[in-house]
């Protein structure tokens, strides 16, 4: 029980100081895990998995809110079983997938408890009392905004690996594989938030433009968003000579 | 767009500073329902205070105003409290600035902007330190974690201050273009072109779906995937973003989606079809 | 003359079918050679033979009508000889491509007869007889449209490989490698008569990057299909909001 | 430009429907002098027996409008019958749609719709249908022509209805605005933009065009193709196209093209210049 | 001292006649190499030095007038400090660097001069009197334009070689290294004045357009001429168009 | 841009043929001060003898207007002098063409010509001549120059009595155009986008800046090259390029940058930073 609370305390102290700068670092599995290897008395299998989970977690982010899986989470409690449990690194990394994927929904859970939050909000700002908005935001952050997820922590680790680790080997394997194969969908879910608050169907050929500079010519990233930005930057100043013209009828030009 | 406003007055400056110390928690409250609704106002606030502070009746409505659903990239972001802030400022000073139009402007840009600040930073850069960092880490070297910090992380803190004054000067110096010549709309338009290439681009790189699938007559075999990638590679990626986008869309939720995403992983994995 | 007359009855009836959804599908050598191996005795040596007829006949396809080949004549000539004949199948590939170029102006022999029965409809359509119009452009393609490629066949078969074997044997092979040099020409002819359909100077600039996309970064077929439809789009809804701002005085945006 | 009509009739519906089954036939009369004339004229008969069934003279007026030289892709000339039948319509409602302006879309669209409908059949699909077909044909196995008939058969056949719908739906819903707007003339400049950056691609990737030519100098010696290639690849085979695109404007038959050819191949091959 | 004559000499007419097409072509090492290889009476080794001289000099380039090295006096003295002085090729080639940079400034050295020529240039302008302009244009560039350059050559090739070389080997390697460093960050001004020269803020989405298709895509130069030349001609239609529209209120369309 | 002038006069040939040939001189008396000023007076001479003849005061007044700072390619800039003689004889004619306009056509043109004449010759067609001749040359062949000389200046040569002529056409047929419908403008624009694009694409392929810097953390290390690539390619060319633009801005002299560049080489070297 002192693990599973050193744990969950060193959970919610560096999502607190992570969460300080919207940082969404110290919580990446490559950092959090040598931080719960150190707490834990073995840094050195804490960064190595950490590495190993990092190389999973890669493309799992939180986009539009949108992360399938919680890496956080699962890092902080493979962390734990391998190093408190015994269980190699391999069962370890095996082991994320399925409590990532849970841990995800925690958020979900616990809506409730954060509407009700928000009216409190409301109220401060109709009242216009910017201080105890102020505040109530530090509260809000502070105390509430991982209270659930610290306890699954807490449980989790005093639950123990073994509970965990004899429930999902009697699973055919055909589940892992599975899960695998809904790895490769999840980062479908970011993309697809990003396109509602973005797409508009005058605007598809850009889009197509991007998929094939890639999917056809291999640009990479930086590529892409060097090519977006220019072409951004071209339109821009496109339309903006367009409205300048339009606005002045002694059309003056911009370039 | 980067232009240094040259007479930033001490007061400005302050409050420049301050609302940047303050986005640091953008997303400190951030929920399904109003995102970062609080995480923005309370960055804005200083310059609120700054503004409304004698008037309790402007201070609630530009709280309200603010408070509302707002979901950005917590660094980008900080671009559009620059922008807000002028906005706000030439408000308070009596300029026909409504309370749409700042409205208006935040719900445009947002999207853009965390197009643009999630493709760098949440793709790009931390790939990139990820990708560095993980070869020391399996070493058990603790010089990825620092390196991977350092690419993405110190990056991502460097870059608010300037993002913040950026918006604030084109705000400030360029508010009457802006809004006259129609540049509010045509900033709106490059940074969606902008976003619009990258998550083109993302499906593709972020994304490999595939099929094992293989049609067998006699000796011979054709594998579904290579005559897929013949027509159009990636295409099951893409089949499966607009798939999730359409059932966002239609207000299925994401936890839903998730789940759907492991039932069907598993179901076609139990099939052999992927 | 049996194999003459089931061959080039054949021929007239694939084609038949095929035109009937102006299909240019079953009278390609991969799917022709099999039928005609078939109704031969010989299905195997039809699809083999199909199959190799088809990789050098890959690239001859009919745009704006100009195929500078008969694939469908070459292939229904060439698999008779081979399984009648008795010649190689190496021969008969060789064969093919001679043949098919001959073939292709069997088209312009019978012009004069084509323009007679345009001077048909014409009448109909004067009269407003849609009945009659409809009527015709059934006998005009089952009757006419092939009736001389038909009558060719026939002979090609009656008077047998053998006399067109020891035809070409005699040239010399600067001929037979002349006849492959102007095969690397021939796909000019369609994209030619493309040009002079679509054409425009003003757009000379799109043509120049499709071109540089495949011809230094092998982008392939259907990526320039994409890129090309991305800034058909593009230019479309430019074009379009222009228009609209245009027409509306009051400035309404497309986008 | 797909959206699909939400109020189509039973009677247009039918109509739609035998102008499908009759469009099959579209390359049926093909000759040298009005192509398929014929061939569009017969798939309209549907439509135009809905409109002017009591009224000779418009029949024949609609008639003779249609049995003039077009050349188009047989599956996607659909798209311009779906579009004229919906212009023909308005015109019989009394709209102001003049004989002039439906031939005009004719003109404009047909060359465009060739040049991506012969990208996407005869090249593309065709191409990759034959490439997956002949390795089986080459073991003498049948599915090599079924491959070949379903990936380029069969999506021929598939294309047809939809392109017509979404012709006769652009043009019944957006008859206003294609007009008012002048969107037939950015369609027709989209379509062509399209088809010309498709055939620009084209020239590289169908064409290959070189010279076996060497410069010998002493022990070294340089191809001539190599230092072509290093300055415009393809030179040849843009040049070859741009030749016979000057001489077909001039007025020579393809025929005397075609066989200009075989001579001029047999004298470079003899002269083992090519 | 003949030898320092003919070299010098050679140089100045060499220049001249290059000059005279404003050409930049004899002046080059592979063709100026055999030319004093000739002189010298060792065209071979001209001709091997001068191919030597050009693979290092190839990117160096008078842009803007602003070539950092000057590759024509480099190569006139070192070819003759090989032949004549009989120091290896590769010597002269790591020669070549430090006398090119520094013969750069004679043109520095000589502006007071050409700044005299230029306001006689100016007064037969102010007199209409275009016969003696064009007539000092004669004199200008076959006396003055390269006087203190064939001077050098001739101090360059009398003072000799061994001056040179034993100035350059007592030298410490970081010196040569530095200079290698220097050569890559040379092209560097001819760009930079290119840019003075077009650079406008609104077309900066082009440059960056150009950089992405070579530097991820290595399309190649010609392959970025057409590029560029198409991009060119589609938005030289695109506002010659809206110019049109914009004059003619008829709204005549371009296309 | 490009069409042939059917009318021209046997006197405008002849002054056209005059200028190239004296266009082999525009670089002449280049010096760092007016650079080719008197170059381009020198080659237009022809043009104003035949216009200005009688008139003292209109050939000083022409001369006086071309002496002035001018800095394109020697080639290229053949384009220019067309078009400006026939500004000049729209001019002669009394048409209203003034002064300045021929001014800053010459001033707005003669940056993009250099690019793209820069460009095409002294980048891609002397390094093709050299790349190919240089082989040779190292054998001992004497053809390594001529090939060089083949084609890097025979096409330098030949190219400059058409682009001479295409710019009179252009100035005399279009000339109502060019002004009236600000087409001088757009070709400006065009020629910008033209160069600009191959200057983007020169930064990567003429230069190529970089450090062996690594930082090692016991045995494993890190090139800051490869990140520095991964991030974006040719990085440090660009610093390099950018730096240099703005040093020349702020009228550091070229001899004080080149002196600059190899004091800082030395420099990085001996640290081994570079
Ligand atoms: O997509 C914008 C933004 O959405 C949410 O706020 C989170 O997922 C962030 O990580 C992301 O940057
Ligand atoms: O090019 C359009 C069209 O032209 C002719 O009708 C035939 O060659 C068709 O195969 C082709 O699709
Ligand atoms: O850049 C244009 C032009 O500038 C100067 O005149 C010289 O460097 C030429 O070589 C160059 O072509």
């Amino acid at each position: 029980m002192t693990t599973a609370l050193i744990v969950a305390f060193t959970y919610w102290l560096v999502y607190w100081i992570d969460e300080s700068f919207s940082w969404q670092a110290l919580v990446r599995p490559i950092v959090a895990g040598p931080i719960f290897g150190l707490v834990l008395g073995d840094v050195k299998t804490g960064i190595i998995l950490g590495g190993m989970l990092e190389a999973i977690y890669m493309g799992v982010v939180s986009i539009g809110g949108g992360a399938p899986a919680d890496a956080y989470v699962a890092t902080a409690l493979v962390v734990t079983y391998v190093i408190q449990g015994g269980i190699s690194l391999e069962a370890g990394v095996a082991l994320s997938f399925p409590i990532g994927t849970l841990a995800r929904n925690i958020n979900t859970l616990v809506l409730p408890m954060h509407a009700y939050l928000i009216r409190w909000f409301e109220k401060f700002a109709a009242a216009g009392d910017y201080k105890s908005y102020s505040f109530l935001q530090q509260i809000y952050r502070i105390v509430f905004s991982r209270l659930f997820h610290t306890i699954v922590i807490f449980l989790g680790v005093w639950l123990g690996g073994d509970a965990v680790v004899s429930f999902f080997n009697v699973l055919p394997p055909y589940i892992l594989k599975g899960l695998t194969v809904a790895g490769a969908l999840f980062p479908a879910v970011g993309l697809g938030i990003l396109l509602t608050m973005i797409y508009k169907k005058e605007l598809t050929g850009f889009m197509i433009i991007g998929f094939v500079l890639v999917a056809y010519l291999g640009i990479g990233t930086m590529g892409i968003a060097l090519i977006a930005g220019a072409t951004a930057l071209i339109f821009y100043f496109i339309d903006a000579e367009k409205k300048a013209n339009a606005s002045s009828s002694k059309g003056e030009e911009l370039f | 767009m980067t232009q240094v406003v040259k007479g930033l007055t001490p007061q400005e400056k302050k409050t420049l500073f301050r609302i940047t110390m303050r986005s640091n928690l953008m997303n400190g409250s951030m929920q399904a329902i109003k995102r970062q609704a609080m995480g923005f106002t309370y960055a804005l606030i200083p310059a609120l205070a700054d503004l409304y502070k004698g008037d309790k009746k402007k201070m609630a409505e530009a709280l309200q105003r603010h408070d509302t659903f707002i979901n950005t990239h917590a660094s980008f972001g900080a671009f559009l409290l620059g922008l807000v802030y002028a906005l706000e400022k030439q408000k308070a000073e009596g300029k026909p600035v409504s309370s749409e139009m700042i409205t208006n402007i935040k719900a445009s840009l947002m999207g853009p902007l965390a197009g643009i600040g999630d493709s760098i930073f949440h793709i790009t850069l931390r790939v990139i330190g990820a990708g560095i960092g993980i070869n020391f880490a399996l070493e058990g070297n603790i010089v990825g974690a620092l390196i991977f910090l350092l690419i993405y992380g110190g990056t991502f803190l460097a870059i608010k201050y300037p993002l913040l004054k950026a918006g604030y000067t084109l705000g400030t110096n360029y508010l009457k273009d802006l809004f006259e010549k129609g540049l509010v709309q045509s900033l709106t338009k490059a940074a969606s072109i902008l976003g619009l290439m990258m998550v083109g681009g993302l499906v593709s790189s972020l994304m490999n779906v595939t099929t094992p699938l293989a049609i067998k007559f006699g000796e011979t075999s054709v594998a579904l995937q290579t005559m897929l990638d013949q027509i159009v590679p990636e295409a099951l990626s893409i089949i499966t973003v607009f798939v999730v986008y359409k059932l966002i869309k239609r207000k299925v939720s994401i936890t839903m989606i998730a789940f759907g995403m492991i039932v069907f992983g598993i179901a076609m994995s139990f099939l052999k079809i992927m």
